[in-house]
């Protein structure tokens, strides 16, 4: 068992606590913050996999922008917990069981029928510096220029579309 | 960076810059000449239109082959279009009743055409996605449109929310996809799928992708948004999305699987043979008892959506997909304008108060209102596939290629089901003619002009459907 | 067109006319009657010319026949259905046989319709229904049309559409009065034995074309001589299925057992009716087919003696219940079936000339009868007439009376059967022309030397007498039944004193009926001369034998003869004894009800086979189709098994996808009928379209877990 | 070393997980949090693949997931608090006026 | 643009005429609207007897073909594909004939809508037309199921209190059976590479065992429509619940429409399985016509009555037409004409008391001869040429059938035909039940009570010619089997038997 594997394991069953936390807690506020912690856990993992980019993307505008957004609204709500509920009382224990026949069915899947066999490489400083950094840019405004662009109109639409929603001023039907 | 690239997606900057171009104009038309942006948006539409029209007979790729043109992106994007353009003639005078007239509206409309338009032209996983969400997003918010009508924006909320879930399966099913295949490009999945890479984790993948394209097609059992959603939308929007959010989907299914995952044709297709059976069963059986009219019609988009899923059913046969495919596309055709006639139909019943939505308001119709008592009938006729009408050459179209594809069986359901759908589709039209009642409609002409286009065209093509035909068959013999 | 070419002259080429004429007399009657405003005697008359003209016609055909030496002639109109092998045409078919048939139909037939202009104008008359006087004519005319294609046709086919043709005016004529019963009051009774004898016909006529299928198919034809040529070589055993299906038809037709049932209710037709169709025509035309058969017929003897002891079985049993009845026509009816009876048994014993001989015989006096007792029947309702308008002017003066029978205004006619003979008696003084005439009938009936029915009845029984002896009995009893019943007639209608008011005052019927009647009478007296029982006088069997290929001709056998005369004495003098000597009063119940006791009841009441009849294949019918129509069609398959099962699944199945379910009361019940099973499986599935969110997402789930499962596990 | 199986199977757990999270939660707010967990299982599963085939491909999907996920942000959370000013309540399960 | 000029386009569209015309006018000008209808169908019926003098009858194969490629992509090859044989053409008389006697007899029973009323009958002609007349699977499937529209409109807008149920069930039935069809259809096309019936007749040979499924999907919507016992469930409601006319569309048309369709598919193109299926069709068609009959004889209304009388004459088309020799199958093809010509007469005269009386309760009336001669005597000769009296057209008709089945090797057991001729007696059992309990006896509640009017001359017009059909086909068929016998012959020469 190398010390990758013992980090790796560790940072997993953080990862996992951190997921059940965020759905199990009765708090929206603890929720949220279980997710970061959750994204920040797979941030690590990110880095260890060799990808500083995508690791430094993921705190900033995920545990960092959106969390935060997410927090915002949830104080602005108010709402902070929900009496249990007495409606759909089977969905519960369904829920569990198709969860659990999910993962299952997910392991069983990889570790008996389609392994990808390779190990995943050490990162190494190669990896993780600026050259590779270039390297990706390199790609991400030639090859996925048009992904790029068309991410950028849907950013606009999104933005539109918030505005559109939570604008106030002209009301709609009554 | 060639200007063979930018020619591939010309239709689409264009229309992209218009509707920009529009999202400022709009702040400087008064709140009381929001026609005006309709106007423009349809203007818009009628140059891209235009475009793609010259883009037929082209074959090219762009942009590291992330888009492609081709005869199927063509006919798609032509389809999707006119659907624009008749959504924008139903929807004009509707908004404006209902109070709702904001130029956003059709600017948000023009960019969820641009995500379908995408969408058939995408030949890479990326731009399927990235499309997906571009058409879908501004659903949502067109869902929502009516806010602060309770309905509406629960539509949009729950359309969102199981939008969002079926999105994280499709970004897992890509991801395995990549796994199996170290590619996200449609071509490159093909070669590596050839070459006979961890086929399971493909399978797989691409199943999870088939839920995402069957949520937006609204497939069982990935269906159960459609009726509240078309319910709580407005009108036009209902009629927006089940015409264009099905093109777009049922395009990129088709155009994912085919190019993508022949070498797993054998278990896609039994997906796919228990997907179509079950959406055209639950579809119909459904839709027996609703007694408002836009549940109806959604229940029946459902149904319909299991009819088209039926041509996919045998895509991994080589002899047969052609036809099959063309039969499902000429479907597809069929339906949207039916559909839309429909809905305009709906939308001069409907009331601003929301009243007018239950099928016992179109007692006596036919009798007050001729007309449009007859332009509902020819849409019912073809929903059940009934001469002469569109919907009867599109049905024998589609078995015609199911049966040629070995599947009977299904045939032999659809068939059921579209007589177990004969019963409620008749009780709009019993309703019409034979019950009592005062309805009041809304005269307002663009809206009668939708309805008589899709009328008129829905019974003559019936009669000439062969260029309809050919064009569908060239366009997937391309694709192919 | 000439199919026969041996024969060249004569005046075959009229054969069409034989049913033309009628016809037009008819369309005549159809068109222009209303047009015209036709006089009753107008109309009368043109339709007693189309039949007489059908009567000249016949002789024409006859007398064109015998001077080519009794050749048969074929006269070919017009094609009827050809298809494949079956090559069916309009063809009159003249031989002796036919052309006998023919004279005694429009003969017997246009002295029927003179009768009837005399009778239906007082019948329509009592009836109070004056506009239905041409109708009569209308159809008698239809009838003779019928008749003649019947014994005219060339195929058993065409004698088929004669066949049901005289049935189809059987129906209407028995129904003429449809509105009421033989009494005038209204109801349904006359309309039932209408339809009673189209559909009992109708069982015959079954039979009838079951023996022709299996004519065609296995004698490969329809014509008479190709079916004759063909059966000498068929298998016996078709040929005897054959005959016998045929038989049916012949019970049908010719009222045997066991379809006789619908002649005695025939009698609700107007008497000329009863003369014509159901005594002098139409019921002996089973006896014409069975002659007309012959062939085939003598090829099976085993058939033969089936239809014989048919024939005499009907006979006597008939016989027995004459002497019970109390109606004057009822007495008749029975009469003709037991005489049919003489004639099937007949030619079943192959007696063909004799059988033929007494149909022709019994046509004469079996008319007159009728026509007598029509004219008897007249007489008591004018006499009933005359008393109800005497009664009627002088109530006023009996203003007592009125007060104290309060009914009698409205009921002013008592329930009066004038044909009852219990009403009768006496009438020999108010009406003599009609007792005499009478007389002679019931003298011929009997078979009392020298009257017609002597002769012919006295060739059967001893061709029986020849040939089986148990028919011979049978018979001989039926003669002695015949002479007993008839000779309690004329006892008790023209005898003793009126037993109502209406017999004493009944009136003498006009010329124009009673002079057919005399020259029936006369053709009754002398009818014999046809063919005596004597070398050389054998006319009757020498001119059929052209036709038929054997024919016996056999001498007087006197201990035959006198038997039966000593026998038809006895019986009228017993009936003296019984009915004459004492004549009846008012009210008395019969004489021989005390000692035959529940025989007679069974006498009375035709040994109850009309209510056998009910209960065994009636009743159970129309309890079967109420049954097939309520409950199996209505009620299971179309209520329960489309609107039950089929929407109710329908809806059912909608509903449980849906939450509408537990609403609705009727489709629950549906569910709670399919059973908790399927209760539970729907509790769980209707909650699924509920409007939640997280149950959608479940949904798609599922369809993942489903899908993954599929592809893993697979 | 650590396999890439490994970091598959995490990501399916995690996928999971966010799936149930959905079934299960009433509070669309953490709901759409549980989807933003699925996005991130698929975008770990998407680096995980991508050092396998050494490749970027891989990584830039993530990165525009990521930017996907940043506009579903901002119009679902637009809808969320439109619906509560509407509703004063934002129970999942009371959002059901629409059924049948 | 050649097909249009085709005769037989022009008869099966011409009545398309009319409506273009209708469309155009005001729906209040009630009589010239009538007339315009009524000058087209009658228009329609000349084309029809022109038709009929270009006529070769002693041709026994398909003729005035007007063969056009329509859909022609993809192996498609769907004909614009219309002619006429001897099969078909007394059928297409028939339906030239009956549009304007139907349309006659609603000359004052129509007065709601008429406008709209005529152009769907107009519509139905064409469609029953175009069956008649197809060649082409494709073409004959529009046409079929175009029929159902106007019908259903027919009996939902003119019909009587439970009009609605009726139509529904009519559709819903009748598409019931097409959706099989359909598949079949469409095997064929496959299998055939053409819908084209002629071309898929030469090519021939489909296995045995496929014939089989592909005969039983093509019975289904063929014996639906029939009706074949059991699935006649829905004839009594639409029947009864139809307007006048429309029930005499309905019986003397539609139905035929369903043994038309076995006449021209079934046999000719699964010889085997039709052979094979004979014995049992004929058991179905012998119970039909036990069971109609039965049944009919205990309705309380008079068309429902009719109705199932056509039952019991429909099982009798049934039973000749699959005896499979020339008897029978001639015969059951001049029943067809025969069904429709006295349940025509029968429905039409049914609707003009009714238009009187507002009933078809059989107790309430009674004794209506003596009210209404003509109306009697003319209802007489109808029920009894529909039950078979020799003379009138339904004798010809019953006793080829009869005598076809009798002696059929296909059916292989006189057995049926001797048990349907008891059919026969049952027959006059309720035939005569019905005249009895209408017209004879003394006079009901609505005879007493009503001022009933005996017939006008618009009446009697319009049944007239049905009386002398009825005649003249009952004495001098001879014109009819000339025309029939050919194809009869051809058809029958191409069976494996």
């Amino acid at each position: 068992m190398t010390s990758e594997l013992i980090v790796f394991l560790v940072l997993s069953l953080v990862a996992i606590a951190a997921a059940l936390g965020m759905v199990f807690s009765r708090n929206a506020v603890y929720s949220a913050l279980f997710l970061v912690l959750n994204f920040t856990t797979v941030a690590v993992f990110y880095l260890l996999l060799g990808a500083p980019f995508i690791a430094m993307s993921q705190i900033t505008v995920y545990a960092g922008a959106i969390m935060v957004l997410f927090l915002f609204v949830i104080m602005l709500l108010g709402v902070d917990s929900l009496a249990p509920s007495k409606s759909l009382p089977w969905q519960k224990p369904l829920a569990f069981s198709l969860a659990f026949i999910l993962v299952v069915e997910s392991v069983y899947l990889l570790i008996s029928r389609a392994q990808p066999n390779m190990v995943v490489t050490a990162p190494d400083i190669a990896v993780n510096s600026m050259d590779n950094l270039r390297e990706m840019a390199m790609t991400m405004f030639n090859q996925f220029l048009l992904p790029f662009e068309v991410t950028s109109v849907l950013l606009l639409v999104a933005m539109v579309g918030a505005i559109v929603l939570t604008n106030r001023e002209k009301v709609g039907r009554k | 960076m060639t200007q063979l690239d930018f020619y591939t997606i010309l239709p689409l900057t264009v229309l992209t810059v218009w509707a920009c171009v529009l999202l400022l104009a709009d702040l400087f038309i008064p709140k009381d000449r929001k026609g005006i942006t309709a106007f423009l948006s349809a203007l818009g539409l009628a140059v891209t239109l235009g475009l793609t029209i010259t883009q037929v007979g082209h074959e090219n790729t762009g942009f590291n082959n992330m888009v492609v043109v081709d005869g199927f992106a063509a006919f798609i994007n032509i389809l999707l279009l006119a659907s624009g353009l008749l959504g924008i003639a139903l929807a004009y005078g509707y908004i404006k009743r209902m109070g709702l007239e904001r130029g956003e509206y059709y600017i948000l409309m023009l960019f969820s055409l641009v995500g379908m338009m995408l969408m058939a032209q995408a030949s890479d996983l990326i731009i399927v996605f990235l499309a997906l969400e571009l058409l879908s997003i501004p659903l949502y918010v067109l869902a929502a449109f009516a806010r602060p009508n309770l309905q509406s924006e629960e539509a949009g909320v729950k359309y969102f929310l199981l939008g969002a879930f079926s999105t994280g399966f499709v970004v897992y099913g890509i991801a395995l996809i990549y796994g199996a295949t170290g590619t996200t490009s449609l071509s490159g999945i093909f070669f590596a799928a050839s070459n006979g890479t961890s086929s399971l984790l493909l399978t797989i993948g691409a199943a999870l992708l088939l839920v995402g394209f069957g949520f937006k097609v609204a497939a069982v059992p990935f269906h159960m948004w459609t009726p509240d959603v078309y319910q709580g939308s407005p009108t036009a929007v209902s009629a927006f999305m089940s015409s264009g959010a099905k093109i777009a989907g049922f395009a990129a299914l088709l155009r994912v699987f085919a190019t993508a995952f022949p070498s797993i044709a054998i278990d896609i297709t039994a997906i796919l043979w228990v997907l179509a059976a079950l959406t055209m069963i639950v579809g119909n059986i459904s839709a027996i008892s609703q007694t408002n009219i836009k549940r109806m019609l959604a229940y029946s988009s459902i149904a319909h959506a299991g009819y088209i899923l039926m041509a996919f059913v045998p895509y991994g046969n080589k002899e047969v997909l052609p036809i099959s495919i063309a039969a499902g596309l000429f479907y597809l055709v069929s339906y949207a304008v039916a559909n839309f006639g429909a809905w305009s139909v709906v939308i001069a019943l409907e009331k601003a108060d929301g009243k007018g939505l239950e099928i016992s308001d179109f007692a006596g119709l036919a009798r007050k209102y001729p007309a449009l008592a007859i332009a509902m009938t020819v849409f019912m006729l073809s929903f059940i596939g009934f001469p002469p009408t569109l919907g009867l050459v599109g049905k024998f179209y589609l078995f015609r290629a199911v049966i040629a594809g070995g599947y009977t069986g299904l045939a032999i359901i659809g068939g059921v089901t579209s007589l177990v759908s004969a019963y409620y589709y008749l009780r709009v039209v019993v309703n019409m003619y034979m019950h009592e009642g005062d309805p009041t409609i809304e005269n307002e002409e663009w809206l009668n002009f939708t309805i008589a286009t899709t009328a008129i065209a829905t019974v003559a093509l019936s009669f000439v459907p062969q260029w309809l035909f050919v064009m569908a068959s060239t366009a997937v013999l391309r694709l192919l | 067109m000439h199919l026969s070419e041996t024969v060249t002259s004569g005046f075959f080429f009229l054969a069409p006319w034989l049913v033309f004429a009628p016809l037009t007399g008819l369309l005549i009657n159809l068109i222009f009657g209303k047009w015209f405003k036709f006089s009753e005697k107008m109309v009368g008359t043109v339709a007693s010319l189309a039949s007489g003209a059908a009567f000249v016609v016949s002789v024409l055909l006859a007398y064109s026949v015998s001077i080519n030496h009794g050749e048969m002639v074929r006269w070919r109109l017009a094609e009827w259905i050809h298809v494949g092998t079956l090559q069916l045409d309009w063809t009159f078919r003249m031989d002796s046989l036919s052309t006998t048939m023919m004279l005694v139909v429009s003969g017997v037939g246009t002295l029927i319709h003179i009768y009837a202009i005399g009778y239906m104008h007082e019948d329509v008359r009592f009836k109070k229904e004056e506009g239905r006087f041409p109708r009569f004519f209308i159809f008698l005319n239809l009838f003779i049309a019928a008749m003649m294609i019947l014994v005219s046709g060339d195929s058993y086919m065409m004698l088929f559409v004669g066949w049901e043709g005289v049935g189809l005016c059987s129906f209407l004529l028995i129904g003429f009065w449809y509105e009421m019963d033989t009494l005038a009051r209204p109801s349904w009774a006359n309309s039932n034995a209408a339809k009673k004898a189209f559909i009992t016909n109708r069982v015959g006529d079954f039979g009838f074309l079951i023996a022709g299928f299996l004519m065609f198919w296995y004698l490969g034809s329809f014509q008479f001589d190709q079916v004759f040529e063909a059966a000498k070589s068929a298998p016996p055993e078709i040929i005897v299925a054959i005959t016998l299906f045929m038989l049916v038809g012949v019970a049908g037709k010719s009222a045997q057992i066991p379809l006789y049932i619908w002649l005695p209710d025939a009698m609700a037709g107007p008497t000329p009716v009863s003369a014509l169709i159901h005594a002098a025509t139409m019921v002996t035309a089973g006896v014409y087919l069975v002659t007309r058969s012959a062939e085939i017929y003598t090829l099976v003897p085993q058939a033969q003696y089936i239809v014989a002891m048919v024939g005499a079985g009907t006979a006597l049993f008939a016989a027995t219940i004459a002497v019970g009845q109390y109606d004057i026509k009822k007495v008749l009816a029975y009469s003709t079936i037991s005489q049919l009876g003489f004639m099937v048994a007949a030619v079943g014993m192959g007696a063909y000339v004799a059988g033929m001989f007494h149909l022709i015989t019994h046509a004469f006096f079996k008319a007159l009868l009728f026509l007598s007792a029509g004219s008897v029947i007249l007489g008591m309702e004018r006499g009933h007439h005359h008393l109800a308008h005497a009664h009627h002017e002088s109530k006023p003066a009996k203003g007592k009376k009125s007060s104290k029978e309060t009914h009698d205004d409205s009921h002013h006619d008592e329930i009066f059967d004038p044909g009852d003979m219990r009403n009768m008696g006496g009438l020999r003084k108010t009406m003599p022309v009609t007792f005499w005439l009478y007389i002679i009938g019931t003298l011929a009936l009997a078979g009392i030397f020298p009257f017609a029915g002597f002769w012919s009845k006295d060739e059967i029984l001893l061709d029986a007498s020849l040939h089986f002896t148990s028919i011979y009995w049978q018979l001989t009893l039926a003669a002695f039944l015949t002479a007993f019943y008839m000779g309690r007639q004329i006892w008790m209608v023209f005898f003793g004193e009126p037993r109502h008011a209406a017999a004493a005052h009944a009136e003498e019927s006009p010329k124009v009926m009673t002079v057919p009647l005399m020259v029936l009478a006369a053709l009754s007296i002398l009818g014999g001369a046809l063919n005596l029982p004597f070398e050389g006088f054998h006319n009757l069997g020498h001119w059929l034998g052209y036709t038929l290929a054997e024919v016996e001709s056999l001498p007087l056998d006197l201990k035959v003869a006198g038997i039966s005369t000593v026998l038809a004495l006895a019986a009228i003098l017993t009936s003296w004894l019984l009915y004459g000597r004492n004549p009846l009063k008012a009210g008395q119940i019969d004489p021989l009800k005390r000692p035959l006791g529940f025989i007679f009841t069974g006498m009375e009441n035709k040994w109850f086979v009309d209510e056998g009849y009910f209960a065994i294949i009636i009743n159970p019918f129309k309890k079967l189709s109420q049954f097939l129509a309520d409950v199996i069609d209505w009620q299971f398959w179309h209520d329960f098994v489309h609107d039950t099962v089929i929407l109710g699944t329908y809806n059912w199945l909608s509903e449980i996808a849906l939450d509408h379910y537990a609403d609705q009361k009727g489709i629950d019940a549906f569910a709670n009928w399919l059973g908790t099973a399927t209760q539970s499986v729907s509790a769980t599935l209707r909650k699924i379209q509920n409007g939640f969110v997280r149950s959608y997402a479940l949904s798609v789930m599922l369809g993942v877990v489903l899908i993954l499962g599929y592809l893993i596990f697979k | 070393m650590v396999p890439v199986d490994y970091y598959i199977i995490l990501s399916a757990i995690l996928f999971t997980i966010g799936a149930m999270g959905v079934l299960i939660r009433r509070n669309p707010l953490i709901i759409f949090m549980s989807i933003e967990l699925m996005l991130n299982a698929g975008n770990l599963a998407f680096v995980a693949f991508s050092n396998m085939y050494k490749s970027f491909n891989g990584q830039i999907f993530v990165f525009f997931v990521i930017a996907v996920a940043a506009a579903e942000v901002a119009v679902g959370l637009a809808l969320i608090v439109e619906i509560f000013k509407t509703k004063k309540n934002i129970n999942i399960d009371e959002m059901n006026s629409l059924k049948g | 643009m050649k097909f249009l000029f085709e005769p037989l386009t022009l008869l099966t569209f011409f009545p398309l005429l009319g409506v273009i015309v209708l469309l155009f006018m005001n729906s209040e000008a009630k009589t010239a609207i009538r007339w315009v209808a009524m000058v087209t169908s009658l228009l329609t019926f000349g084309i029809s007897l022109w038709v009929l003098s270009q006529f070769n009858a002693s041709n026994p194969d398909l003729q005035l073909v007007a063969k056009y490629s329509w859909i022609n992509v993809a192996g498609w090859n769907i004909y614009y594909y219309l002619a006429v044989d001897g099969l078909s053409i007394l059928l297409v008389l028939l339906t030239a004939f009956l549009t304007p006697i139907s349309l006659l007899s609603t000359w004052t029973a129509v007065e709601e809508r008429v406008k709209d009323f005529m152009i769907f009958f107009l519509l139905l002609e064409v469609g029953m037309m175009g069956v008649f007349l197809a060649q082409d699977l494709f073409m004959f499937y529009v046409f079929w199921e175009f029929t159902l529209v106007p019908m259903y409109f027919l009996i939902g807008l003119w019909g009587g209190p439970r009009r609605i149920y009726a139509a529904v069930k009519f559709f819903l039935y009748t598409m019931a059976g097409s959706i099989l069809m359909l598949v079949a259809i469409l095997w064929l096309g496959i299998y055939g590479n053409t819908f084209s019936v002629p071309d898929l007749i030469a090519k021939g040979s489909i296995p045995t065992g496929i014939q089989w499924w592909l005969f039983l999907a093509f019975t289904a919507a063929f014996a639906i429509k029939v009706p074949m016992w059991p699935l006649h469930s829905w004839l009594p409601d639409a029947h009864v619940e139809a307007p006048t006319a429309g029930s005499v569309i309905l019986a003397g048309v539609l139905l035929k429409m369903g043994t038309y369709g076995f006449l021209r598919f079934n046999i000719p193109l699964f010889p085997e399985a039709t052979v094979k299926a004979a014995p049992w069709i004929a058991l179905f068609a012998t119970i039909g016509i036990i069971y109609g009959a039965a049944v009919s004889y205990a309705q309380k209304d008079v068309k429902k009555l009719v109705a199932y009388s056509s039952v019991s004459h429909l099982g009798f088309v049934m039973l000749g037409m699959f005896a499979l020799n020339v008897q029978g199958v001639s015969g059951a093809i001049l029943q067809m004409i025969n069904h429709g010509l006295s349940t025509g007469a029968l429905f039409l005269l049914i609707g003009m008391v009714y238009e009187q009386t507002h009933t078809r309760e059989i107790k309430v009336y009674g004794g209506l001869w003596k009210v209404m001669p003509i109306f009697g005597t003319i209802m007489l000769i109808a029920s009894l040429s529909s039950m078979g009296l020799p003379g009138l057209n339904g004798f010809v008709g019953e006793f080829t059938i009869l005598l076809g089945a009798f002696g059929s090797k296909a059916i292989g057991s006189p057995w049926y035909a001797g048990i349907s001729a008891i059919g026969v007696i049952m027959a006059a059992v309720y035939i005569l039940y019905m005249f009895q309990k209408m017209f004879l006896g003394p006079a009901g509640e609505i005879t007493q009570h009503h001022q009933l009017k005996d017939l006008n001359w618009r009446e009697l017009l319009t049944v007239t010619p049905l009386l002398i059909l009825m005649f003249w086909i009952g004495l001098y068929p001879a014109p009819f089997f000339n025309l029939i016998a050919p194809a009869v012959e051809k058809l029958i020469s191409a069976l494996p038997l």
